[in-house]
């Protein structure tokens, strides 16, 4: 079968159990090029697994995952990292004892090897590329902060920033805003609105205002299963999600 | 020039401790000291290597080799088997039933030089095979752990069962190793007397200037964007694997280094003491040459060849002024240390005297991240 | 006072009008300091006696004690010191052949002279080094002679610590069983050193029902050895065992009670009922508490700075090679606990062996005594 | 207020050489929710923290009831009747989310769950046997909360509570407070930087920022708009 | 086997098999003090060999006042003096964890150096109370025996003894650990400690008493030990490697896994030295160890959950 073109990630029959405990049951998940995807959901609906799954953190139990006909489920992480796919996981995950212009840098897809690694040199087009990237995640004015000293959601931004600077494809966002303040969630909004541009991105949300702001088309998992899948508008109306999900 | 000055000394503050070092060890103690106590010295500078290594291995990669003895051993063991070899010749061993063979070999009825001896005959081998066999087998051990995300203490204990079977091996191998006694007797280097005050000096600085190079290789690896990583890696693990770098690689790569750094100290301790024994093979002196890190502050390169002078002298001194009772000064001194210094003796140093000289120069007071008391401490 | 030092010592070594300084190199501390502690203390007993008779040449011995902790680097190094610092005209010291060897170099080196008291493999002779112990054919022979002739011994099963001293010794057992006792060796083996586990082992042993086990294991692993064997039923009652690695020193550790009908081969035990060897005990304890024990090495020991006394009064000197030269004559004996003991020019002892077979109380009866035994540290055939 | 159950004043705290807190000043009175509102950074979390007693502080006095807590260790305020969900969680992850809840429990519960906190959260019933680190995010956060609960406490201090959570649960999670609060004896100090489950939840609000009180005021005469805009600055 | 009757290799494969059994018993108590301080806090004790030989001195101390002063009790005391030895070791345990271990929670590596400054000074505290040389307990004559099972067949009685210690310690540490509130505690102050102690959990008693324990343990396998091997100021560091590679190889944390690594290790290495020669058995077990623990990086039965 070949992929449609427009296709990026095509999850089919996806399945991970944990001692016997179905945390992803034979799950179906299409996501198109330039498409900003929000995945809602009870918590433990296996949202973050499918994320996990995606990256090579958990090894699927049976099923496929492939991203532009590369099949992920038997790559090594940072094949998967190196074929276009970043992941940001739902708390910060930056290098605190690093500075944010130090943080990027590693970031940037050069270098990536041992001998690399040692002849790495601090170009014009490396340092551009940084600062550029710095005033895309509103961390302009503070690169030779230590990363350990920003806000919570300065942290986030920073590790948003991380990815982008590998000009992924395929970008994966836990949990973005839990722990931003009212500001940066409309800051953050603005800023998934503009990378989605280019890229495909999956974001996982609790918050309903969030994601009203930013989703193309959401996609409800309730235990490990597809509940819904629509426009915001059809999901919030859907009377199982506003069972199990949003309340009454 | 620059470029050298950033990267291979390590900026202004390196530079400084390398001079310091430098002086101290090439000028300070030749001054003081006579040859016997100079070659003393030369013997704790060759643990020092170690130490360094392990700055690298542990401090740094933060993976805590509890083996690092093995390659030190494989250093020493591979300049001692050519130096054995020369040793060896037909005059001096015209008594043995074999002449012409190590004696070692000779009282276990050995009648041939078994064939693994026989390309130590070459000095060039010998050197090559120092470097390259702990590294190979580094390489070897770290393929077979890195690969498979052994961590933590599991890979220190694995470490340690390393040193064991080779400790089991090389003694219970006497016939091909000389067993327990080690490589004795070792006399001349192409025919140079090793053992002249001369040939002590020479080796003392080559020893040295040998030891200021690898810290500035240490020195290179860290300021390079090899050095920002592994301080990510320590960080967030995780976050390097998904930024698309094999993490196993770069932990390669480091323990290959400290094995290569670990085995010159090796070589040039059985240059310079004369002989090889397992006893630097085995577990204690492993744990010792972690302790020598420690001490020194394991993070620092230049700390760590004060750590393993400072554990040594206070060893020496101690047990040559209290024979029966030695332990107990070696005993606070390390309980000491833990517990005032916790950063070992580079701790002392950017805790005490850089804040000092901070305020002498009236600097601002930088703003520090202190560690958060919920978060684990691991 | 003897004569001026200027006469006596000519190599700059630490002599004056009125004193001369020795070393003492045992470890005091690691594994190694509860074998090497009885050793010392033998040493110091007799540099006191000597001391009190007006030392050496009318010369008091003062001692520089060094610590080689077990660890073979560090007698070296010790060894250094005490030769190019401390220039001490003797070092009394070693227990282990690693140590041994790798002091020997240092000793060859800076020609210093090395009193050494453990019984030990052979293969060696330096003209820088007394052998007060016996060599490996000393301690074998007469008494796998004495096993075979009382015990009618024929299968023999050997077990050892895995280093260079039981494998050598060993080897050397294997071919004089084989060869002159023509009896069969039904299992040779070695244990790594420090292992506390026999249970496989002696299973192995019991498979095999030897007439005797031949023992050379040492250490800490020494007392799980008999303790095990003990406890798995295997006890002197049944089994004839003889052991090269058991003095006085290691049944303290081992207890009496584990070792009651089990044999030792040895060149002295505690109880030898001789005046001087009374007289020695009671000094001994007399300088150590009651309770010391007093085994093989440390009665070797004792000898060292008696025969080192008698060569350096023979040669008239302190210096290094006149010493060595009146060693070598041939000519020095000493009246010590063990009774006659006559220094070869090979640097090795005339002695006697002794086979002791334990008491509960950690003493031995002493069942058998050899006649006089030429050293032969390079024995031929082995 | 008089019948203050817990009552803070000129506390002070920091890390190292820079302060954060600087002379706060509050009480809570029983049965009653406080809502500590602020952006990022702007010290909640090291207020919280300060009360507990896992940062030293820098002087000032924290009372539950008659009791000074300052100079207390963090047990024995707890003991003293405080309890505490702290930000990311922080739950035992190699243990079972039975033991988790049961690490709260007093003595005398004998390790028995009272049956109203699995009935708060039936996810931690249906998972009592499961590791605590394998929960997802918001379980864990659930469980936290409940661990907190468990002490049975006269004050419990929650910080972002909501963070992760679904929005069904945050709206049952304000439901269950406010019952908690008329049941028990209690008094809840909860900090959030969004309004929405605190107006569902809190009686009173505070705002901090920099460290400082800026805002308080009750519910009833609370303005959204006012809030909103201090924490969208 | 030719040549061997088959009674004969009954009883070997009987005997064999108990001693791979007793060994099992001895690595299980040797571990199990570690299990705690290690595997449960994080503490690297590097002088845990010394506290065992805290109880072996414990055990000579004993016998020597009690064949002193009351001959008649001698064949019981032994039982008496391991609780000796417990309580010296648990006392010893708790002050330097007093003085010392408390101030070393955020910096676990850091332990390493302190408990090997601590083993070498209790070295020489042992080699100046008791004297360099090894010492001897007097063992009861019941403990020394063999069980005369079969004509061919006997089981050493100390291994019995030892396997009923283990096995009665090991379901001690268990039931603490696992079904009591106390072990509760422990475990999640071990987790995180700070916030065990927002949960109301007095950190430090739990800390203090767990790190006694582990210690007191530890007295309790060295006095054990007497049956089986030497005492002196260095016979700890004989176990001390061994016991690291059992706790590590069950997987830290996790007390089945220390169980079962004792239990294969033992197995194995029982079995390696019966055919092959004894070093080469224990080069082949350590080599099992590393293989296993390459394809099980976290240990037999690690105690693993989701980061
Ligand atoms: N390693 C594991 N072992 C056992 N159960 C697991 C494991 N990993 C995940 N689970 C379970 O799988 C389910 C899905 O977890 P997941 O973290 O994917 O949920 P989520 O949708 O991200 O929830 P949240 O919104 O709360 O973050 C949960 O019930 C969790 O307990
Ligand atoms: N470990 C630390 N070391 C030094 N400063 C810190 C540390 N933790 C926090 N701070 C500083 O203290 C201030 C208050 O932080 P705090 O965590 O209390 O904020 P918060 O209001 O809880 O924010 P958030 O909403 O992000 O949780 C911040 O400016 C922060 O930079
Ligand atoms: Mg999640
Ligand atoms: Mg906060």
């Amino acid at each position: 079968m070949s992929l449609d073109k427009s296709i990026v990630l095509a999850i089919e029959d996806l399945t991970v159990s944990f001692d016997g405990f179905k945390a992803v049951d034979s799950l179906n998940l299409y996501v198109e090029r330039n498409e900003l995807r929000v995945i809602i959901g009870p918590n433990g609906a296996g949202k973050t697994t499918v994320l996990d799954l995606i990256c090579g953190k958990t090894r699927s139990t049976t099923g496929s995952i492939r991203f532009k006909d590369i099949e992920l489920t038997r790559l090594p992480e940072y094949r998967i990292v190196q074929a276009g796919v970043g992941r940001k996981f739902q708390t910060p995950s930056i290098y605190e004892n690093l500075s944010v212009y130090e943080n990027l840098e590693l970031s940037y897809p050069a270098g990536r090897g041992v001998m690399g690694c040692l002849t790495f040199k601090r170009t014009e087009t490396i340092r551009e590329r940084i600062r550029e990237i710095a005033s895309m995640i509103f961390l302009d004015d503070q690169m030779e902060t230590m990363a350990g000293l920003l806000s919570h959601g300065q942290k986030q931004w920073l590790e948003i920033g991380m990815l982008l600077i590998q000009d992924p494809e395929l970008l994966m966002l836990d949990e973005p805003v839990a722990g931003m303040s009212v500001s940066e969630r409309e800051k953050t909004a603005e800023l998934l609105n503009r990378i989605s541009a280019g890229r495909s991105v999956i974001v996982i949300e609790h918050d309903m205002e969030f994601v009203k702001r930013i989703a193309h088309k959401v996609t409800v998992l309730h235990q490990g299963k597809l509940l819904a899948e629509g426009n915001m508008e059809s999901v919030q109306h859907n009377p199982k999600v506003v069972e199990v999900y949003l309340g009454h | 020039m620059k470029s050298f000055y950033e990267n291979w000394l390590g900026g202004r503050d390196g530079a400084v401790g390398m001079l310091v070092l430098a002086v101290v060890i090439m000028v300070a103690f030749p001054l003081m000291f006579d040859i016997f106590r100079l070659n003393l010295i030369g013997k704790y500078l060759t643990y020092a290597f170690a130490a360094v290594g392990l700055v690298m291995v542990w401090g740094y990669g933060g993976v805590l080799s509890l083996g690092q003895g093995v390659f030190f051993g494989l250093g020493g063991y591979c300049i001692a088997m050519f130096l054995k070899l020369e040793a060896s010749d037909l005059v001096s061993t015209q008594h043995q039933t074999t002449p012409g063979i190590p004696d070692f070999m000779d009282w276990n009825q050995l009648t041939a030089l078994p064939a693994f001896w026989q390309p130590f005959h070459s000095l060039t081998f010998a050197i090559i095979a120092a470097l390259v066999l702990p590294a190979l087998f580094a390489w070897v051990i770290g393929v077979a752990m890195f690969k498979r995300r052994v961590s933590g203490v599991y890979f220190s204990i694995i470490t340690q069962a390393v040193a064991a079977i080779l400790t089991i091996l090389v003694v219970g191998q006497q016939g091909y190793t000389g067993g327990i006694n080690g490589i004795t007797d070792l006399k001349t280097l192409h025919g140079w007397n090793i053992n002249t005050t001369s040939a002590k000096y020479v080796l003392y600085y080559v020893n040295a200037v040998l030891l200021l190079l690898a810290i500035m290789v240490c020195r290179f690896v860290l300021t390079s964007k090899l050095g920002r990583l592994l301080l990510a890696l320590r960080d967030k693990e995780d976050r390097v694997r998904f930024s698309g770098y094999d993490v196993a690689s770069f932990k390669i790569f480091i323990f290959c280094l400290g094995a290569v750094i670990s085995a010159i100290g090796g070589a040039m301790f059985t240059l310079q003491v004369g002989f090889m024994s397992p006893s630097f093979v085995g577990i204690v002196p492993s744990i010792e040459m972690v302790i020598f890190a420690a001490i020194g502050g394991r993070t620092s390169l230049i700390g760590a060849v004060y750590g393993t002078l400072l554990v040594n002298a206070g060893k020496t001194a101690f047990s040559e002024s209290f024979p029966q009772l030695w332990l107990l000064l070696m005993g606070g001194l390390f309980i000491g240390v833990v517990m005032l210094f916790p950063n070992g003796v580079a701790g002392l140093y950017d805790g005490w005297f850089k804040p000092l000289v901070a305020r002498w120069k009236s600097r601002r007071p930088v703003m520090v991240r202190v560690a958060d008391p919920l978060a684990k401490s691991e | 006072g003897g004569p001026p030092t200027a006469k006596v010592d000519a190599t700059g070594l630490a002599v004056t009008d009125t004193d001369v300084t020795v070393g003492i190199l045992h470890s005091s501390t690691g594994t190694m300091a509860i074998s090497e502690t009885g050793a010392q203390e033998a040493e110091k007993l007799a540099i006191s006696q000597i001391n009190a008779m007006g030392g050496v040449l009318g010369r008091k011995i003062k001692i520089v004690q060094e610590d080689g902790a077990s660890d073979w680097p560090t007698f070296a190094e010790k060894a250094k010191k005490l030769l190019e610092e401390n220039h001490v005209a003797a070092i009394f010291g070693c227990w282990t052949s690693a140590s041994r060897k790798a002091v020997l170099p240092v000793l060859e080196r800076d020609n210093g002279l090395l009193y050494y008291p453990t019984f030990y493999e052979g293969l060696e002779q330096s003209k820088n080094v007394v052998y007060t112990g016996q060599e490996a054919t000393q301690q074998v022979f007469a008494g796998l002679d004495w096993v075979a002739k009382t015990k009618h011994a024929k299968t023999f099963y050997l077990i050892g610590s895995d280093y260079i001293w039981p494998r050598t010794t060993m080897k050397l057992a294997r071919e004089y069983i084989t060869r002159v006792l023509h009896g069969t060796v039904v299992g040779e083996e070695y244990a790594a050193l420090g292992s506390t586990d026999f249970g496989s082992t002696i299973n192995k042993i019991r498979l095999k029902h030897p007439d005797v086990i031949y023992a050379a294991v040492v250490g800490g692993s020494n007392v799980s050895w008999f303790k095990q064997l003990k406890a798995a039923g295997i006890t002197g009652k049944s089994q004839t065992l003889l052991t090269l690695s058991v003095t006085e020193d290691e049944a303290k550790g081992i207890g009496g009670e584990n070792l009651v009908g089990f044999y030792s081969a040895m060149k002295y035990f505690e109880s030898l009922n001789t005046p001087e060897n009374q007289k020695f005990v009671k000094d001994f304890h007399a300088m150590w508490g009651p309770t010391a024990p007093i085994g093989d090495v440390t009665q070797a020991a004792y000898e060292g700075p008696w025969l080192w006394k008698m060569a350096v009064e023979k040669a008239g000197s302190f210096d290094t090679d006149k010493v060595v030269k009146a060693e070598e004559s041939g000519t020095i004996s000493f009246d010590a606990p063990e009774g006659m003991i006559y220094l070869e020019p090979n640097h090795h002892l005339k002695t006697r062996l002794r086979i002791g077979e334990w008491r509960p109380d950690g003493q031995a009866d002493i069942v058998y005594t050899s006649p006089y035994i030429m050293p032969n540290p390079f024995p031929k055939g082995y | 207020m008089s019948d203050a159950i817990f009552s803070v004043s000129g506390l002070n705290s920091g890390y190292g050489q820079s302060q954060v807190l600087h002379s706060l000043e509050f009480s809570v009175a029983n049965r009653e929710i406080v809502a500590v509102m602020g952006r990022n950074g702007m010290g909640k979390t090291t207020l919280f923290k300060t009360l507990m007693g896992i940062l030293p502080g820098m002087g000032g006095s924290v009372r539950v009831g008659e009791q000074e807590l300052v100079g207390m260790e963090t047990p024995q305020r707890v003991r003293s009747g405080i309890a505490y969900v702290p930000q990311g969680r922080m739950i035992f992850s190699n243990m079972t989310v039975l033991e988790n809840i049961q690490t709260g429990l007093p003595a005398s519960a004998q390790g028995i769950v009272p049956e109203e906190l699995y009935a708060l959260f039936p996810v931690l019933f249906d998972m009592r046997g499961r590791k605590g680190g394998n929960l997802s995010g918001g379980q864990q956060q659930q469980l936290a909360i409940a661990r907190a609960l468990a002490t049975n406490p006269k004050v419990l201090l929650l910080d972002e509570p909501t963070e992760g959570i679904q929005p069904s649960i945050i709206k049952e999670l304000a439901r269950t407070l406010r019952e908690i609060v008329k049941l028990r004896d209690l008094a809840i100090v909860v900090s959030e930087q969004v309004l929405s489950f605190t107006l569902d939840a809190a009686d009173r609000f505070f705002v901090i920022d920099k460290g400082r009180f800026v805002y308080e005021n009750v519910r009833a005469n609370v303005d959204a708009q006012v809030i909103s805009g201090y924490l969208s600055i | 086997m030719g040549g061997y009757s088959l009674s004969d290799l009954w009883s070997i494969v009987v005997m064999q098999g108990f001693s791979g059994l007793s060994l099992f018993s001895v690595l299980l108590l040797m571990a199990l003090g570690l299990a705690i301080i290690f595997g449960q806090m994080g503490v690297i004790n590097m002088a845990h060999g010394e506290f065992m030989t805290i109880g072996a001195y414990m055990i000579y101390f004993c016998s020597r006042i009690v064949a002193k002063y009351m001959p008649g009790f001698m064949p019981y005391y032994f039982v008496f003096a391991i609780v000796v030895a417990f309580v010296v070791a648990f006392a010893v345990g708790y002050f330097v964890e007093f003085l010392l271990i408390r101030h070393l929670y955020k910096r676990p590596l850091d332990t390493l150096l302190a408990t090997w400054g601590l083993s070498l000074i209790m070295q020489q505290v042992f080699r100046s109370l008791f004297g360099a040389r090894e010492v001897s307990p007097q063992l009861p004559d019941w403990l020394m025996g063999a069980w005369k099972a079969t004509d061919t067949i006997d089981i050493p009685l100390n291994g019995l003894f030892v396997m009923a210690l283990s096995i009665l310690v090991t379901s001690g540490v268990f039931l603490f650990l696992y079904r009591s509130s106390w072990g509760l505690k422990v475990r999640a102050t071990t987790q995180n400690r700070v916030m065990a102690g927002a949960v109301g959990i007095n950190t430090r008693l739990v800390d203090r008493l767990t790190f006694a324990l582990g210690c007191g343990i530890a007295g309790v396998a060295g006095a054990a030990f007497t049956t089986i091997g030497s005492t002196g100021p260095t016979s700890g560091s004989l176990y001390i490697v061994d016991t690291f590679l059992v706790v590590a190889f069950g997987g830290a944390g996790s007390l089945l896994g220390t169980i079962f690594s004792a239990f294969s290790i033992a197995q194995v290495q029982s079995l390696l030295t019966f055919f092959l020669t004894n070093a080469m058995g224990k080069v082949t077990t350590l080599l099992a160890v590393i293989v296993i623990l390459m394809l099980r990086p976290e240990g037999l039965r690690p105690n693993k959950v989701r980061k």
